[in-house]
């Protein structure tokens, strides 16, 4: 075995300068081009126009959407305004002197009350599909990393959950806790969770015998740092796909709950509240339920271009 | 909608849709007015009523009583059954002892049957029936309107449990015959070719159960469906647009506020003034009822009076609007919360009953004028089970009252809210003696106008208390396609034979 | 595929056993649970047996007494489970129907419309969350994910209204409501409406966790070398799909669980009697005999979809398959595979 | 033809696109040489993102024969076979001109005109063996899956064969890829490679993972199908005696760019660049190290049996060894005889059926395992570092979980142990060159500082250059730390010439051992004697020769 001469042989190894065989050039060339934005000509003008469309383009729209609606929710006065009836004047149709979008059964201007209706739409489904997928974390890695009973026991309880008949639960809920919004939330939180744990459970297992966990395994990180900083992230696009999507569900099911007669007072302004009594308007202003259905549709649309952006954008680089 | 509701083509088979879905054929288990509507086609008791509600012969051609307390009918003879079997005397006995036994007929046996002492059979084609206590109006309580459903003894014995189920389906006299029955669907009936009376009816009959008001309507407006029962009255002018030709009746039901006199604020009477004068009572009728409804100004409907006024309705109608119920007079309403312990308003909750939009809009309506007094009424929409369970309990301080009667009793409705004083009893909780021992004695007096004098007193008694605050009596709509007529339409239409005063042209 | 090995009867019947154990001791708790929870709504079945209507505390307490309402707790469970166990559950506090009866007349209707909606959903969902995770980042994939997401935030029963609307109505396609003349044949058309407004709740479900898991094999190493040996697209596909099966196959179970309690609207809608209604009735009727069945049943149709699924998993894949072996580690204890 | 249409249209379409003068002079060159090569490239360029990654590659591979693409570790050699074969990720940008026995390809062609020309007239063979195979389907049916023609059962049949061909047993066919070792899987996919029966091969280091005996039958295999199938291989390694003694022509990459072509001979011998010199010499060997004292026992592993579920014989079958401090103890043998296996019972990541693996302190006393006295660095590193996290929280993550602080600075110290620039600190695994990789995972083992490295194929994915700097590195890290490596190679020429001590395993059981002299020069078993055989030989012969000649 020959010794030979190059610059770096006699170099002790663990020094930290450069690296043994970094000619100058080469960590000029890789570098320079890092940062500088990308020259917008160089590519062909329908995959700008694409990609303008598919990210900036509808994130801006869709938050601008979602902002309008924290804003215009948080505003008291639009609500004590929309609720104002007229019982004599009834529903009538769009256009009718002041009403642009008509009123419903009791006289109450669609406008108005769809504005005002943002109050509930978005805290909710997002404390829902927030809470519910934290509940679904928490138990769903657990349940997938310990194996053994453990998992066992949150399968079992699990299925459980989901074999009780939702409306039992709220029925008891509200029977105990009083009702309301809120409890509705909680509702749909602890209803929604037994599935997120089950998501999570089988989307960790997938992963359960990835090298680079035995790797993490090897540097002895404790369960939860390996859960929370080597599964968790790749399982990030299913969680987030799944997240996004309750808050539309959420959204849908909070309103639901009116045609069980356990959803929000019936004398807030509300979007679900508002799709459940248009049912018998249907014919006499359709705009008592197409102004709240495309409501919900849009914000939740909103909700999912923003959850899939933040998505797209933890996930940046990741192939 | 451009297309227009015609009726399905075969003149000789009629198909009805209704809201409500029935999981049982027997009113003696399952004793709901839609209940009571299909049995009407095909079981019948010992005696039947008209569409005004007078009592007519049925299975009894005549009946007679000397103290109130023995009753004899006389049996029509040569009655067949749908079985083929011909109707005995035992088999009526038979009918009575179920209905009166709580654990085959727990719909039924707290009605009538709770004061019959015995039934026998006293004869050939005669039957005697012993009362408790006397009762002057019982025969109409022996119709299928109250609550008799005859059939065979044999057949009874035989399905068991099964009995009025889609398996065994029933048996009964009726001039229909259920040939068919899918509790999540609908019930046929064809005519019964030995039904002892006249039925000039289709041929078949065919009940779908379609619970969902928009659905109802665009089944209607397909053409799937000759006519439709409760068309809900925000829609009716959307309905006729469709085609529909429509045909309301005032179906006895009552709409009010309750006040329970021993919840604070509510025990102060000029509370319950102040709310009773704030609603706008004929706001709501036109406004959200379009119409169909009649400001309620006293507890028992004209209709159902009528029983003790020749069954003439606008008599008892003549009588009812001299009760002193009070009327919207916002004036008013202010003066008497100045005065009560309240003045500067309070916090109330009025919870509705799942299913009653009308109610749940008139609760907001009533909502709305309270907030003129400085009161704030939160309105909760609950589930009816669970509303009805909530009557009465003692916690409400002012609640609804919605009461649809099934019996002809003419004070149905006051026998209950007016009952015997203590809690429970009626849903006020309204202790008055005096109140309660008048109407423990309408059922001894023999003369109609007594009773009816009595009936209007009490009540006169609980509206001066503002106990109960009336709001409105309710109407019922039929629809009914092109080609489709109806003949006559009446308060108790629905418990005759219904089905045959509907006529098609092929 | 080597599905069948030595002794591999005997895993299954392991696998069986040791189900049919779980599914014993779910049902035996989820009825203790339905029925405390039942215990703790305020209803009060005789009150609404009687209706609004006048009837006496006594009359109150014979109904109470013939339905054992008026015992403790724990000895109308213990009632109940005595007969539950000998195949008795009772008779309908509502209907005085038994309710083996009842559930049996509208059980068929609720587990084939789930099951319908489910296979449309997966039918049409599946392709579409290939296309875009296939197209992933192309207008294709922007347009198919914001479908998908409308659908589920349409309100289902505005959803059914519209589809009678249009399908049933205007174009005569499909009957407007009900279950025809009771044969099964008939049935079907008439649950095609309803089953794909169920589906269009289904589809953003399907389409975003197909898309999402379809992503992760798009770039994957197999997936190029396959593609470089001129392996068809069609087999790529399906390597792919069954790659990401597990979050697929999970969701879609969790959906047939959703589906089955979650058919209300649509049953009430299209005036279907399903067990949706049923068992809503039940509740707010506090119908305990029926609500105990109704649940006990729903859970164990979960109960098995869901050890059918942990069972396709191992079919799916090797690797989780007892026999294969696996790079076990010392925190995965090989036995904690079979059962998912 | 349509793919000629194709592209003109692309040309047309690259109009607007400013290009350097080198594209439109290869057309030309392209049509001259149409008989002759089967590939010409012209100015391939490569960006992603931000970065050009390749900087203009020009190559013409001749048809019929074979040639070597050596370079170092990332300069490019996986992403221009990948461009080749039209496997470049959707978001890079690709430019160049491309011909492929004949015909005009578009390099930023869609799917279907790629499609028409995968399989039978090129086929790309991925670096990584571990996961280019499907997980979910038996070898059999990948390789069937691949083939042109025949009925389902020939097809089977024709997988089999293949398989032995590659020197396994027929009876893997029917197994699934995680029940092979590395090696097994590189010569199932080296089979699955060759179903197509393409006309063109490249091969991405088609034969890191195996064994010297193993490599020279899968080389000569490739070898008789070129010459009797016509067909063309590309190789792509870093290990230039290899490409030396296979090679026809070579192809010398540097930082995206080629910077020599030619016939073998002709660079070997006359080499033109400095970096080519460089590389050859570094071929040569390592300076030597004073060796330390060896010291006591840090890991005893004990009568080790290791049986998985359904295979036919334990993969671990009685093996003992004790390695000690400041000691390497290299673990060679045959692909799928088990060394990984023993490596993971080592560090408690397999336990093993029966047997027992003992650590002990300086003292003699006995302490368990724990990331401070033993950490392995997997065989495949792609998998083995989290595909969410960046380099630098991948180190800064091991450092601070062994306690030591996670700034910068000992980020950067730590990659420069294993050779790698400051600028991959924010990268994912995903965006890495094999040989990155390997590196990452080398530095993140040593972060914890442990007493024993288990070095499970550690540097066989590192060109020459790098090779050698990490393994000096090792050497010195024992010689100021004592540290104890467990080498397991299949390069018995690495092993060589760092290890002390050297067993041999086959199947499953330690056949030799004792110190590197003993075994390499007096070989007891037969199957040592044929490892040692079968070393490639050719470079350090020429080498030397022209030293001498000079
Ligand atoms: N998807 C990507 N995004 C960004 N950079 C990348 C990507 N893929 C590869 N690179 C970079 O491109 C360079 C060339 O990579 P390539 O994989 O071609 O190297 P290589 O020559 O095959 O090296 P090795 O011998 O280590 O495999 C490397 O510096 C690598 O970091
Ligand atoms: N999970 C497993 N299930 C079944 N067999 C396995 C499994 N893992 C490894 N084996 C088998 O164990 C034997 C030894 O495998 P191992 O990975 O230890 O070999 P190796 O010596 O590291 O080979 P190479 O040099 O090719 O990596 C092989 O025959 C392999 O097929
Ligand atoms: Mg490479
Ligand atoms: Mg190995």
């Amino acid at each position: 075995m020959m010794s030979d001469t190059t610059q770096t042989s006699t170099q002790a190894p663990l020094q930290p300068q450069h690296g043994p065989q970094e000619p100058a050039s080469r960590t000029a060339s890789r570098t320079t081009p890092q940062s500088s934005p990308q020259h917008p000509r160089l590519l062909p003008l329908p995959t700008r126009i694409r990609r303008a469309m598919s990210g900036s383009w509808a994130m801006l729209v869709a938050t601008l959407i979602l902002l309008a609606t924290v804003i215009i929710g948080l505003i008291p006065a639009f609500n004590s305004q929309a609720l104002k009836q007229d019982i004599v004047l009834g529903a009538v149709p769009a256009g009718t002197d002041g009403h642009v979008w008509g009123t419903d059964a009791l006289g109450r201007d669609v406008l108005m009350l769809t504005i005002a209706g943002a109050r509930t739409a978005i805290a909710g489904p997002v404390v829902i599909a927030v809470g519910a997928m934290a509940i679904g974390l928490v138990f769903g890695l657990l349940a997938a990393y310990t194996g053994g009973w453990v998992d066992w026991l949150i399968s079992r309880v699990v299925e459980l959950m989901l074999s009780l008949p939702t409306l039992l639960l709220a029925i008891v809920l509200a029977g105990l806790i009083g009702g309301g919004y809120w409890v509705n939330v909680l509702v749909f939180m602890l209803l929604y969770a037994p599935y997120e744990i089950r998501l999570v459970r089988s989307a960790a297992l997938s992963h359960l015998h990835d090298p680079f966990l035995d790797a993490a395994r090897l540097l002895e990180l404790s369960p939860v740092r390996i859960l929370a900083r080597h599964v968790f992230p790749v399982i990030r696009p299913v969680v987030g796909a799944a997240m996004f999507l309750d808050m539309s569900n959420a959204l849908v099911s909070l309103s639901s709950l009116s045609f069980l007669g356990l959803g929000i007072s019936p004398q807030a302004a509300d979007w679900g509240r508002q799709l459940s009594d248009a049912r018998d308007q249907l014919f006499n202003n359709p705009m008592t339920a197409i102004a709240p259905g495309i409501a919900i549709i849009v914000v939740s649309v909103a909700m999912n271009i923003v959850g899939d952006w933040i998505t797209a954008r933890a996930d940046r680089g990741e192939r | 909608g451009s297309s227009t509701a015609k009726s399905s083509g075969d003149a000789n088979k009629l198909t009805v849709a209704i809201a409500s879905a029935v999981s049982t054929l027997s009113v003696n288990q399952e004793a709901g007015s839609a209940n009571y509507q299909l049995a009407a086609l095909y079981q019948e008791g010992l005696t039947g009523v008209d569409g005004t509600g007078k009592v007519i012969p049925a299975l009894a051609t005549s009946w007679k009583s000397s103290d109130n307390k023995s009753w004899v009918f006389t049996l029509r003879k040569n009655v067949k059954l749908h079985d083929g079997s011909t109707l005995t005397a035992d088999d009526i006995v038979y009918a009575i002892n179920v209905a009166r036994d709580s654990k085959k007929s727990p719909g039924l046996s707290v009605y009538w049957p709770n004061y019959v002492q015995s039934a026998e059979k006293t004869g050939d084609d005669q039957i005697t029936i012993t009362l408790s206590s006397p009762h002057s109006d019982f025969p109409i309580q022996v119709s299928n309107v109250a609550g008799l459903f005859v059939t065979s003894k044999k057949f009874f014995d035989e399905a068991g449990s099964n009995y009025g189920s889609s398996k065994k389906l029933i048996v009964g006299t009726g001039p229909y015959k259920v040939t068919e029955f899918d509790p999540s669907s609908h019930v046929t009936l064809t005519k019964f070719k030995d039904y002892w009376g006249k039925n000039n009816g289709p041929q078949t009959v065919r009940v779908d159960f379609v619970a969902e008001d928009s659905t109802r309507q665009l089944a209607f407006t397909s053409g799937k469906v000759d006519v439709s029962f409760n068309v809900p009255v925000t829609s009716v002018a959307q309905w006729q647009k469709n085609g529909a030709s429509t045909t309301a009746y005032a179906d006895r039901s009552y709409y009010g506020l309750t006040f329970d006199p021993n919840v604070a604020p509510f025990n102060d009477i000029h509370v319950r003034r102040a709310v009773s004068y704030a609603v706008d009572k004929k706001a709501i009728v036109s406004g959200i009822l379009k119409g169909y409804g009649e400001v309620a100004t006293g507890i028992d409907s004209p209709e159902q009076l009528a029983g003790w006024t020749d069954n003439d309705a606008s008599k008892a109608a003549k009588q009812t609007a001299k009760l002193p119920a009070i009327s919207y007079d916002m004036k008013k309403a202010k003066a008497e919360l100045k005065q009560s312990s309240k003045p500067d308003g309070f916090t109330a909750t009025l919870t509705y009953p799942t299913g009653y939009a009308q109610a749940g809009k008139a609760s907001l309506a009533i909502a709305q004028n309270l907030k003129e007094l400085g009161i704030t009424l939160n309105v909760k929409e609950v589930p009816l089970e669970q509303w009805l369970s909530d009557i009465g309990n003692g916690k409400q301080g002012i609640g609804w009252m919605i009461y649809n009667p099934t019996t002809p009793q003419p004070n149905e409705v006051t026998s209950w809210l007016l009952a015997a004083g203590g809690s429970g009893t009626n849903p006020a909780n309204w202790n008055n003696a005096e109140v309660a021992a008048e109407t423990d004695k309408v059922g001894t007096l023999d003369k109609e106008s007594d009773k009816l004098a009595l009936v209007l007193k009490s009540t006169t008694t609980a509206l001066d208390e503002d106990i109960y605050s009336p709001i409105y009596w309710g109407k019922s709509v039929v629809a009914t396609a092109k080609g489709v007529k109806l003949a006559k339409i009446g308060t108790f239409w629905l418990g005759t034979n219904w089905a045959a005063d509907f006529s098609k042209n092929a | 595929m080597r599905i069948v090995t030595k002794g591999g009867f005997v895993k299954v019947a392991k696998f069986i056993g040791r189900r049919l154990l779980n599914l014993v001791i779910l049902l035996f708790v989820l009825s203790l649970v339905t029925f405390g929870l039942l215990y703790l709504t305020n209803s009060d079945p005789a009150r609404t047996l009687a209706g609004a209507k006048k009837v006496s505390a006594a009359q109150l307490a014979e109904i109470r007494h013939q339905y054992h309402l008026d015992e403790p707790l724990w000895k109308q469970y213990a009632i109940w489970l005595g007969n539950a166990i000998h195949g008795d559950f009772g008779t309908s506090i509502r209907t005085q129907l038994p309710v083996a009866q009842m559930i049996g007349q509208r059980a068929w209707v609720t587990l084939t419309l789930a099951l319908m909606a489910i296979a449309i959903a997966l039918l049409i969902g599946l392709p579409l969350g290939v296309v875009a995770a296939k197209r992933h980042g192309t207008w294709r994939d922007g347009l198919i994910t914001a479908l998908a997401v409308v659908g589920v935030s349409a309100p289902s029963f505005s959803v059914g209204l519209l589809l009678l609307y249009v399908f049933a109505v205007k174009l005569g396609w499909f009957p407007v409501y009900g279950l025809g003349d009771g044969s099964f044949a008939d049935a079907v058309p008439h649950l095609l409406l309803p089953a794909i407004t169920l589906a269009v709740g289904l589809f953003a479900a399907v389409i975003k966790v197909s898309r999402a898991s379809l992503l992760e094999q798009v770039e994957s190493d197999y997936t190029l070398f396959a593609q470089s040996r001129g392996v068809s697209r069609g087999t790529i596909t399906r390597w792919q799909l069954r790659n990401a099966a597990l979050p697929i196959m999970t969701s879609s179970g969790l959906l047939i669980a959703s589906l089955i309690s979650g058919t209300v609207v649509v049953e009430t809608t299209f005036s279907l009697g399903g067990l949706g209604t049923l068992l809503q009735e039940s509740v707010t009727f506090k119908d305990i005999p029926v609500v105990q069945a109704v649940t006990l049943l729903l859970a164990t149709v979960i109960c098995v979809t869901t050890a059918i699924i942990d069972a396709l998993y191992t079919l799916v894949d090797p690797r989780l398959r007892p026999s294969g072996g696996h790079r076990g580690s010392a925190d995965a204890p090989a036995s904690k595979e079979g059962e998912a | 033809m349509s793919i000629m249409k194709d592209n003109r249209q692309s040309v047309a379409q690259q109009g607007e696109i400013p290009q350097d003068s080198n594209t439109t002079t290869t057309l030309g060159q392209g049509s001259e040489s149409l008989q002759a090569t089967a590939i010409t490239l012209r100015g391939l360029k490569v960006r992603i993102g931000d970065a050009e990654l390749l900087h203009g590659v020009d190559l013409d591979i001749v048809r019929g024969e074979t040639t070597a693409i050596v370079g170092e570790s990332g300069s490019g050699k996986s992403l221009t076979a990948k461009a080749l074969a039209g496997l470049l990720p959707r978001y890079a940008h690709v430019q160049g001109s491309y011909s492929l026995l004949g015909e005009m390809v578009n390099l930023a062609g869609d799917g279907r005109s790629w499609r028409a020309l995968r399989g039978g007239a090129i086929v790309w063979l991925p670096q990584d063996p571990f996961s280019s195979l499907d997980p979910l389907h038996t070898c059999g049916t990948q390789i069937a899956v691949g083939m042109r023609e025949g009925s389902r059962a020939e097809r089977r049949d024709r997988a089999r064969q293949l398989l032995t061909d590659v020197g396994l047993d027929a009876g893997v066919a029917d197994r699934y890829p995680h029940e092979l070792s590395g090696g097994m899987r590189q010569r199932v996919a080296i089979a699955a490679a060759l179903a197509p029966q393409p006309q063109v091969l490249i091969a991405d280091e088609p034969t890191t993972a195996l064994d010297a005996q193993m490599q020279s039958g899968v080389l000569d295999l490739l070898g008789r199908l070129r010459d009797e199938r016509q067909l063309t291989l590309v190789l792509i390694t870093h290990d230039l005696a290899l490409a030396a003694q296979r090679a026809d022509h070579l192809a010398v990459f540097r930082d995206g760019r080629v910077v020599e072509t030619g016939s073998r001979d002709d660079i070997i011998r006359h080499p033109r660049t400095a970096y080519t010199r460089e590389l050859l010499a570094a071929h040569a060997g390592i300076g030597e190290m004073e060796r330390p004292a060896i010291g006591s026992a840090v890991v005893r592993a004990e009568h080790l049996v290791k049986r998985f579920a359904g295979a036919p014989r334990p993969a671990v079958d009685d093996v003992s060894l004790t390695v000690h401090a400041g000691e390497i103890f290299g673990l060679v043998g045959a692909s799928g005889s088990g060394k990984s296996t023993v490596a993971r019972c080592l560090v408690n990541l397999e336990r093993p059926d029966s047997g027992d693996v003992r650590y002990t302190d300086g003292k003699g006393g006995m302490t368990g395992w724990s990331m401070h006295v033993a950490q392995l660095v997997f065989q495949n590193p792609y998998q083995s570092l989290n595909p969410t996290m960046t380099v630098r929280q991948t180190l800064a993550e091991a450092l601070r979980a062994s306690g030591s602080p996670a700034d910068d600075a000992h980020i950067r110290k730590l990659l420069d142990v294993v050779g790698l620039e400051a600028e991959y600190l924010d990268r994912k695994p995903g965006t890495l060159s094999g040989g990155q990789c390997q590196r990452v995972a080398i530095a993140r083992a040593l972060a914890p500082q442990p007493k024993l490295l288990v070095a499970d194929e550690a540097v066989t994915a590192l060109d020459a250059n790098v090779q050698r700097h990490v393994l000096e590195t090792l050497l010195s890290l024992r010689e100021r730390t004592d540290l104890a490596i467990l080498f397991i190679s299949h390069d018995l020429d690495t092993v060589r010439r760092i290890a002390d001590r050297i067993a041999v395993m086959v199947d499953g059981r330690i056949i030799e051992e004792g110190s590197t002299a003993e075994v390499m020069d007096h070989p007891k078993h037969e199957y040592t004697r044929k490892l040692i055989a079968s070393v490639p030989q050719a470079l350090s012969v020429n080498l030397a020769g022209e030293e001498r000649h000079q």
